[in-house]
């Protein structure tokens, strides 16, 4: 018993690193990306890695309070938490983490307990930027879970589960049996809630580097930063892990992992460097009329799909 | 524009009327006159712009010349109105009220000369010159050298040259000691 | 001789006309001699006659003969024909009782002139004769007897506008005894006699055109006596302007003895009982609505006299038409006694206060007993609990019902209601304090009679209720234990908050000891958890006069309802559960005007779930709760007992007055309110879906209904709560949102839904109860409401802050915490059910919920404080140990859920087959799994990593503690915690993007309702224009419209 | 971790009212010794070379030649440099030049909330003695009077390359460990203040501006 869990938590510690690890090195990969289309070298591939020491390695540092300084920890046990809910490779023991825990459901909810107490933590600051910041990505939250969860909703109605295991097991066998090709509506709403949740231009408002530097995190330095940098590169690809699991067939190795995470990434890049800043208001209009739209008509073509 | 100046002079006894360059054509007027004349140029003659408002120390003369510069839009014409006033502590008429942006201009003269402007918004306030503690620094009995020395020091080895006698040295030393 | 006499004559009832005259008789002398002697005649006559009434009915209802009495051994006409039955008894007794209390109230206004008694006296005579007497001339006699005295009284007093009113008086009751005497005279006529009795039993000798105006004649000369719409302003006009006293006799003696008269006579008007019961039905409803518009403070109550009056016709007549027998008795006399003794209450307190307009009424607002006395009489007027009038509502509902006469309950609810709108608006205006108006002065004995009015009220419905099917002791020991605990008000009010603590548990003990099943976890939700609560109550130690004793009226109340076997028992607790917390609320400084919505909304809840309940009696005619399952057309009664409790609820498009109730009531009430009061809601509706849902084939479509309907609650509860300033509102808004999942999972009628409902029900009740605790103390501290004004007061009241952070994502739903299973099962059951759509809302929701928790949070505790807030404490330890216990109970059933599940599931079981499945920790449903112990371990895990590295990594650094000021503002300083601090129109983006979802549109359709209401009651009140031959006008054309409604004279 | 005041370590904060005294920390501010272990520094001395982020402060003229450091032409991205606009997470002051005794109270404020290890690197001549402005009445002669500087790049003004350079110069003193700027300033605070309050009459900020 106990060396069943100890082996479960080690092999989770694993692939939390591997995660980790791929998070941060996509994110260089594609500012690197961004940098070449911009005729620029751009960042060495470690400087996530080296940016997230440098605040480590900080030697003075504020608190606001016991709220502030456990607003990271929040953070990054939010991020550490979504991780251990996914299967992150099909038919793999040792990448299956703790997905027996919880479904689809579970992984989707727990993502707000990150961010709750992040936002609380930067409140206790007392900055207004910080809670400018929190009210517009709360917003713009409640706006892409729309479209977002009528498409879970119309997949858990194709595969009539919400164990994202079988999700994925249900998509094995070949690339048409992808939520993808056979449930393309549903993908269609869910990337476009991706792009609001990625944060990435157009959707970044709430971090809003020029008006209110940097929204939520203003007041956070030092090791508090390096939480909150490790936990973006990780919570970003964990977002990645999900969608590939629901709508792009899983992954049956790492190769395939990190290929395909990729792709979906580039989505989010590709719409970003080409479209300026939505407004939170519009935003929020954006959300609540296509991509709603299109996840109303996923449910109805997932019905569909069980009629006929 | 002539026709505008000569009735500006019969009305308002401007005086001192020049012609700058095509454009730019600036006139005296008495200080207890100068509010109701911009008034007038304001809402009458077109003159819907204020360009900026200045003040000229003439310390021998013991006047500050106060310049308002209005334009027109449809003329393309700038007007120069001057206001000689007192330097020693004497009022000037406000016109934050025909252009809210004056009171900024008011402000700043208040702060750079000492003039005060009654009824101006926020007039006293600093503007750039946060504590300043010494008499208003435009004003050209104030040594700003002198200040600087004293209150930002004065770093060794630094060396100050008149630039033209520089430049006549360093730049032209064959016209040495040509006086022209 | 004299002892023969005594008992010969004086002891019968003929005693009371002997009395009557010979005080009559006997005043003038002795006034001559000595007023005081004169008043004692005076007085002594009265009580005799009261002596008489109630020894003769005791003797009567002990098996004596009926009495039948003819006078001078001549034959009617030409003597007096008396009988004194059981109902003569009744009315004469109650009549009687009034008169001897009214006269008592009206004695310094008799006192001025000694033929004022006499014809008080020859007033009182007469209307007994209305009601003994068996012969129609002498009934005629009778008629004019009072008339004329009445007249004379109302002009004793020499005002203009009073004598026109008698004048006016005069006119029509002379026209409609006109009537009368033609009818008579015809009748005899066609039938050779008058004595009632014969004619009844001759009443085939009535026929043909003459006998159609005769009957028409006496029928519309007894309805006019009877004030009917629109031939009523002569009689409005008397009730304005008359004494408190003369109006009183009128309103309940005279209209009694008219009433009476016509309960003898209507074997007679078998053909006409339809127009009767249309005229009276009108007059009830439409009366009611024109009271609306009414603020003079008799003047209401004329118009509620003659609604009264139109109801006690219109339930004589509909019961006379369903051959209801006994039951006759039941309704018709709870209702007349209640109307006698509540409207003749009234009467005499609008004497004592004397103010003409309802909204001078204040000036009682610090006189609690007038205030008490005027709440009794109100909430017996509208047939609340336990007063005769809610027994008698009550059976004639429930006949009404099981007659399918819905249109005619549909008429009565709807007047009572209106009727409850505008009385309980003036008692909102005399609660209200004002102290610019001058208190009002009376002597201590002065209301007296009001008291007596009151307390044979309270009597005679306790006696009513001995004759229902009811657990008497139980209904009745809340109304017991906040009688006891009022006696000791004055007490300090620690020793108030322990009895009320002591009376709420036993009571609640003995109460629910015996449950089983669904209402068992009820009990512990809203008995032990109400007492829980209850206990944060001692945070304040000031007077609070009557809240504990109503605090215990209403928890005792509910353990009552979770008790009830029948609908009668469940809806007698309700309605005192309704009152009591009304009450509660109207204690809170601003409470007054919030207090009456939530009244009026709550009522009509009960009048839904009351119409439901006649529905179901009609179908399987028990009020047995355990049968509602066997009636005929579910859909129907599940509709409206659903509708009641939605609205109890504050579901979407009836939630207006929520938010005020909430907001305003006080701060530990509120709890109370959000966190037990509402779950009585949860629980009706609970019960009807068991009954209901799952016994009968009731359809999906009301389900289905309800369910969306729960949905749209819960969307636009969390949207609306994210706009709001006020932290109390925010939280109702949030409560009523909360709320509407558990429409939806109680809508799902499937075990699992269900499941789920009751875990949201439970996980509601404590977190609601833990925020709406927090808010208490910070109220308690910072004396704001506005959150704005607030802010960073984490740094004062840390413990308050973390339990609210509890509190607030048990409820958003994230795990691990207890929400997080609540949405996990309504999201799984909705999927089973195949409810797409609903579950699509029921995410956006919860989503949006998110902004208005972190608002919650950020602009109360997080933030910059302000100045004046540096030194305050933490909140008291007292309201935090309830919130402690219930912190607990979020982390035990957190980490295991089966706690919970496992007596909910066994509580489901009997109506619904079990469908939870273990796996160990995990519960499986169709779609998925939920593991919460192991959830729990793992964020426990997850988060403490992190925090150990934190910890570590910390060593290294020196880390300042600093203050709320030392933030990064682009290298500003911050001047203002105010300026600095962004907590006004939070979510101003949201608002600009969907802010017109939330546009207030049901306060403007609830608002348009009242508007068009009133302006119903302006335009009818067309017909008064003050013009006494106007009103005789009426008078005849009324007569017209009855021979022409009835057949006209060609039939 | 967090410590609690003692009344020694306390600053008087005089310029503040009484009112606004609570409002902010009154602590004095504290050096930190290089890590025990000098492998470990030197590896932190490493780390925090090659991420410098740069505050998002231009003080001067010279604030336009900190844009083109990012463009395409220069790319300062290659070496760890990135603009950050909150000082809680910078690492690097450019004085952009001349500094106005208005925004030099601004500096005092946005250098002090920056968290140690910190730079500064003054850009231009008027830093150094005031250069072209070496009589005006509000600009300051010389800037290492009012805040410890790590490195000077001259010229007026200095093109992106200079500046390019300038960085490298730095990166290489950081590795050397000789960049203690922020410790001077600790360890002669004092003596900073009261230049500081020489110059700057209006001192409405706590003495320390955590």
């Amino acid at each position: 018993m106990i060396a069943e869990w100890t082996g479960k938590i080690a092999n989770f510690a694993l692939t939390l690193l591997i995660v980790t690890a791929y998070g941060l090195f996509m994110t260089a990969f594609i500012e690197r990306i961004i940098a070449k289309v911009q005729g620029r070298i751009g960042i060495p591939y470690w400087q996530p890695v080296i940016n997230i020491l440098k605040n480590f390695f900080k030697r003075t540092a504020v608190s606001h309070g016991y709220m502030f300084y456990l607003g990271p920890v929040f953070r990054i046990a939010g991020g550490i938490g979504t991780l251990a809910f996914i299967p992150v490779i099909y038919g793999s023991e040792t990448f299956s983490n703790f997905s027996m825990a919880g479904d689809l459901f579970l992984v989707i909810y727990f993502m707000f307990f990150g961010q709750l107490g992040m936002a609380l933590g930067a409140g206790e600051s007392g900055h207004p930027y910080s809670a400018i910041g929190i009210a517009r990505g709360l917003s713009q939250m409640t706006a892409y879970e729309v479209p977002f969860a009528l498409a879970v909703i119309s997949i858990v109605i194709q595969y009539d589960t919400l164990s994202i295991t079988e999700i994925v097991a249900a998509q094995q066998g070949g690339w048409q049996n992808w939520t993808v090709f056979t449930n393309w509506v549903a993908t269609l709403a869910a990337m476009l809630a991706f792009l609001g949740m990625t944060g990435y231009s157009p959707f970044d408002i709430f971090l809003a580097p020029q008006e209110i530097p940097i929204g939520p995190p203003t007041e956070f330095h030092s090791a508090y930063l390096s939480f909150m940098s490790l936990n973006r590169a990780l919570f970003g690809a964990t977002k990645l892990v999900l969608f590939m699991n629901l709508f792009f067939g899983g992954a049956t190795g790492l190769i395939e992992l990190m290929i395909k995470t990729w792709l979906i990434y580039m989505v989010a890049i590709v719409v970003g460097v080409a479209f300026p800043r939505f407004r939170v208001d519009q935003a929020i209009r954006f959300f609540f009329k296509i991509p709603t739209l299109i996840g109303i008509m996923s449910i109805v073509y997932a019905q569909m799909m069980l009629t006929s | 524009m002539n026709e505008l100046t000569n009735r500006l002079k019969v009305d308002f006894d401007a005086s001192e009327i020049t012609e700058r360059k095509p454009g730019l054509t600036t006139l005296k007027v008495a200080k207890d006159k100068a509010e109701t004349l911009i008034r007038e140029l304001r809402d009458r003659e077109g003159f819907t712009h204020l360009n900026f408002m200045t003040c000229i120390d003439y310390i021998e003369d013991g006047i500050f010349t106060l310049v308002y510069m209005l334009h027109n839009y449809e003329q393309k014409q700038t007007l120069g109105i001057h206001v000689d006033i007192g330097r020693d502590g004497e009022e000037m008429v406000s016109i934050h009220h025909l252009w809210a942006q004056a009171w900024t201009y008011q402000r700043e003269l208040r702060e750079a000369y000492g003039i005060r402007f009654p009824g101006s918004p926020r007039l006293d306030e600093d503007f750039v010159l946060e504590g300043w503690d010494q008499i208003p620094p435009m004003r050209r009995e104030f040594d700003t050298q002198k200040f600087s020395e004293e209150r930002f020091g004065h770093r060794e080895g630094r060396q100050s040259e008149v630039p033209r006698d520089h430049m006549k040295v360093t730049l032209y030393p064959n016209r040495g000691g040509d006086e022209q | 001789m004299v002892a023969a006499f005594f008992t010969d004559v004086m002891l019968q009832p003929l005693g009371i006309y002997v009395l009557a005259l010979g005080a009559g008789f006997l005043v003038p002398l002795f006034d001559r001699a000595h007023r005081g002697s004169a008043m004692l005649v005076f007085m002594g006559s009265l009580a005799g006659m009261v002596a008489i009434a109630a020894l003769n009915l005791y003797a009567i209802i002990n098996g004596a003969a009926v009495i039948d009495i003819e006078t001078a051994g001549i034959a009617p006409p030409f003597a007096i024909n008396l009988r004194f039955g059981l109902f003569e008894g009744g009315v004469v007794l109650a009549v009687n009782i009034a008169a001897l209390l009214g006269a008592w109230h009206y004695l310094p206004s008799l006192k001025q002139h000694a033929s004022a008694l006499l014809l008080y006296l020859i007033l009182v005579m007469g209307i007994n004769g209305m009601v003994m007497t068996r012969d129609l001339f002498n009934l005629f006699i009778f008629i004019e007897i009072t008339s004329i005295a009445t007249y004379a009284l109302i002009g004793m007093e020499r005002t203009g506008t009073v004598l026109a009113a008698g004048f006016k008086y005069i006119i029509a009751t002379s026209v409609a005894t006109a009537f009368f005497l033609l009818g008579t005279i015809f009748i005899y006529y066609q039938v050779g006699t008058l004595n009632i009795d014969d004619i009844i039993s001759h009443g085939a000798l009535i026929h043909g055109p003459i006998g159609l105006i005769a009957t028409l004649f006496v029928l519309t000369s007894l309805l006019i006596e009877l004030k009917p719409y629109p031939a009523n302003g002569w009689g409005l006009d008397v009730y304005e302007t008359a004494n408190s006293g003369i109006a009183s006799l009128i309103s309940v003696g005279v209209s009694a003895g008219v009433f009476f008269a016509l309960f003898k006579l209507l074997p007679l008007m078998d053909a006409y009982l339809d127009s009767i019961a249309v005229v009276a039905g009108a007059t009830f409803l439409l009366s009611n609505i024109i009271g609306l518009k009414q603020h003079n403070a008799k003047r209401l109550l004329g118009y509620s006299s003659i609604g009264q009056m139109g109801l006690l016709t219109l339930a004589l007549v509909l019961l006379e038409q369903l051959d209801a027998g006994a039951q006759i008795a039941l309704v018709v006399g709870g209702l007349f006694v209640n109307h006698l003794l509540a409207k003749a209450g009234l009467f005499w307190l609008a004497g004592i206060v004397d103010r003409t307009n309802i909204k001078d009424w204040a000036s009682i607002a610090r006189r609690p007993e007038l205030l008490i006395l005027l709440g009794l009489m109100f909430a017996a007027l509208i047939g609340l609990p336990p007063f005769p009038g809610f027994w008698a509502k009550w059976e004639l509902v429930m006949l009404l019902g099981s007659a399918d006469q819905y249109g005619w309950i549909l008429l009565v609810l709807l007047g009572s209601l209106l009727e409850a709108a505008y009385l309980f608006r003036w008692f909102s205006h005399a609660r209200k304090r004002d102290d610019e108006l001058t208190e009002h002065v009376c002597s201590f004995w002065q209301p007296a009679p009001v008291a007596i009015a009151a307390a044979l009220l309270v009597a005679i419905g306790f006696g009513m209720a001995g004759t229902m099917d009811l657990d008497v002791p139980a209904m009745f020991l809340p109304l017991l234990a906040g009688f006891g605990l009022w006696l000791i008000d004055g007490l300090p009010a620690r020793v108030k908050q322990l009895a009320m603590l002591l009376a709420v548990a036993a009571g609640g003990y003995w109460l629910t000891q015996e449950l089983t099943g669904i209402n068992q976890l009820f009990s512990y939700l809203l008995v032990a958890g109400g007492l829980l609560i209850s206990i944060a109550t001692i945070y304040r130690n000031d007077v609070r006069n009557g809240f504990y004793p109503l605090l215990a009226v209403l928890l005792l109340s509910l353990a009552a309802l979770l008790r009830a076997s029948t609908t009668l028992e469940f809806f007698f607790s309700w309605e005192l559960m309704t009152l009591s917390s009304y009450l509660l609320i109207t204690l809170a400084r601003a409470g007054i005007k919030p207090a009456l919505a939530y009244l009026l909304f709550s009522l009509g809840s009960a009048y839904f779930i009351f119409a439901g309940f006649a529905a179901a009696f009609a179908s399987t005619g028990s009020i047995l709760l355990a049968d509602l399952g066997n009636v005929s057309s579910p859909g129907l009664v599940f509709s409206l007992l659903a509708a009641g409790f939605v609205i109890k609820m504050g579901g979407f498009g009836v939630h207006i007055w929520l938010p005020d109730a909430y907001a305003e009531a006080d701060d530990d009430f509120t709890a109370m309110l959000s966190a037990v009061v509402s779950k009585a809601g949860i629980f009706g509706l609970v019960i009807i879906a068991a009954q209901l849902g799952i016994r009968s084939d009731i359809g999906l479509d009301p389900a289905y209904v309800l369910g969306w309907i729960g949905i749209l609650t819960a969307t636009f509860g969390a949207l609306m709560a994210v706009f709001q300033e006020d932290i109390k509102r925010l939280v109702a808004y949030s409560s009523m949102g909360q709320l509407g999942y558990i429409v939806t999972g109680v809508a799902l009628m499937s075990h699992l839904g269900w499941v789920s409902a009751l875990y949201l029900t439970v996980n509601h009740f404590l977190f609601k109860g833990i925020l709406f605790l927090s808010i208490a103390g910070i109220v308690l501290r910072t004396n704001e409401r506005l959150m704005y004004k607030m802010g960073g007061l984490i740094k004062n009241m840390p413990v308050t802050f973390v339990f609210t952070m509890i509190a607030i994502i048990a409820m958003s739903g994230v795990p691990p915490l207890t929400g997080f299973g609540g949405k996990w099962m309504l999201f799984n059951a909705l999927m089973e059910k195949g409810w797409y759509w609903i579950a699509a809302l029921a995410f956006f929701s919860s989503a949006v919920a998110f902004l208005y928790m972190f608002r919650l949070l950020q602009t109360v505790f997080l933030g910059q404080r302000k100045l004046e807030h540096a030194k305050l404490r933490e909140a008291p330890a007292i309201l935090l140990v309830p919130q402690v216990v219930m912190i607990a109970a979020i982390m035990a059933i957190s980490a295991y859920p089966k706690l919970l599940l496992d007596p909910l599931s066994a509580a489901i079981n009997p109506w619904i087959a079990n469908t939870l499945v273990w796996d160990g920790f995990a519960l499986q449903t169709h779609y998925g799994y939920w593991n919460a112990p192991l959830i729990m371990a793992i964020v426990g895990g997850v988060w403490m990593v992190p925090l150990i590295i934190l910890l570590l990594v910390s060593l290294t650094m020196k880390i300042q503690k600093v203050e709320q000021f030392n933030i990064v503002y682009a290298a500003e300083r911050p001047h203002r915690p105010e300026d600095t601090h962004f907590a006004y129109n939070f979510f101003a983006h949201y608002d600009r993007a969907i802010g017109f979802l939330v546009r207030p549109r049901a306060t403007a359709f609830w608002n348009a309702v009242i508007e068009w209401s009133h302006t119903l009651g302006s335009s009818l009140r067309v017909f008064y224009n003050g013009n006494g031959q106007t009103y005789a006008l009426f008078i005849l054309m009324y007569f017209v419209a009855m021979v022409l409604f009835n057949g006209g004279l060609g039939s | 971790m967090i410590k609690s005041l003692s009344t020694e370590d306390t600053l008087e904060n005089s310029g503040l009212s009484a009112e606004e005294q609570q409002l902010f920390c009154n602590a004095r501010p504290k050096a930190y010794e290089p890590y025990p272990i000098k492998a470990v520094e030197d590896f932190a001395n490493w780390a925090r070379a090659n991420s410098l982020w740069i505050l998002a402060f231009g003080t001067g003229c010279g604030a336009i030649e900190l844009r083109p450091l990012m463009t395409a032409r220069f790319d300062a991205n290659r070496f760890g440099v990135a603009g950050r606009p909150t000082p809680r997470q910078s690492s690097v002051f450019v004085i952009g030049g001349y500094a106005s005794v208005k925004t030099l109270k601004r500096i005092i404020r946005s250098y002090e909330q920056m968290q140690g290890p910190k730079f500064v690197i003054c850009l231009g001549i008027c830093p150094v003695n005031g250069g072209m402005y070496f009589d005006s009445y509000n600009t300051i002669n010389q800037f290492d009077l009012y805040l410890p500087v790590d490195l000077y790049i001259t010229g007026c003004m200095p093109r992106p390359e200079v500046l390019v350079a300038g960085i490298m110069e730095l990166q290489k003193k950081i590795k050397q460990g000789r960049c203690d700027g922020a410790n001077r300033y600790v360890e002669n605070f004092d003596w900073y203040k009261a230049n500081q309050k020489k110059v700057i009459k209006n001192w409405d900020m706590p003495d320390y501006n955590w």
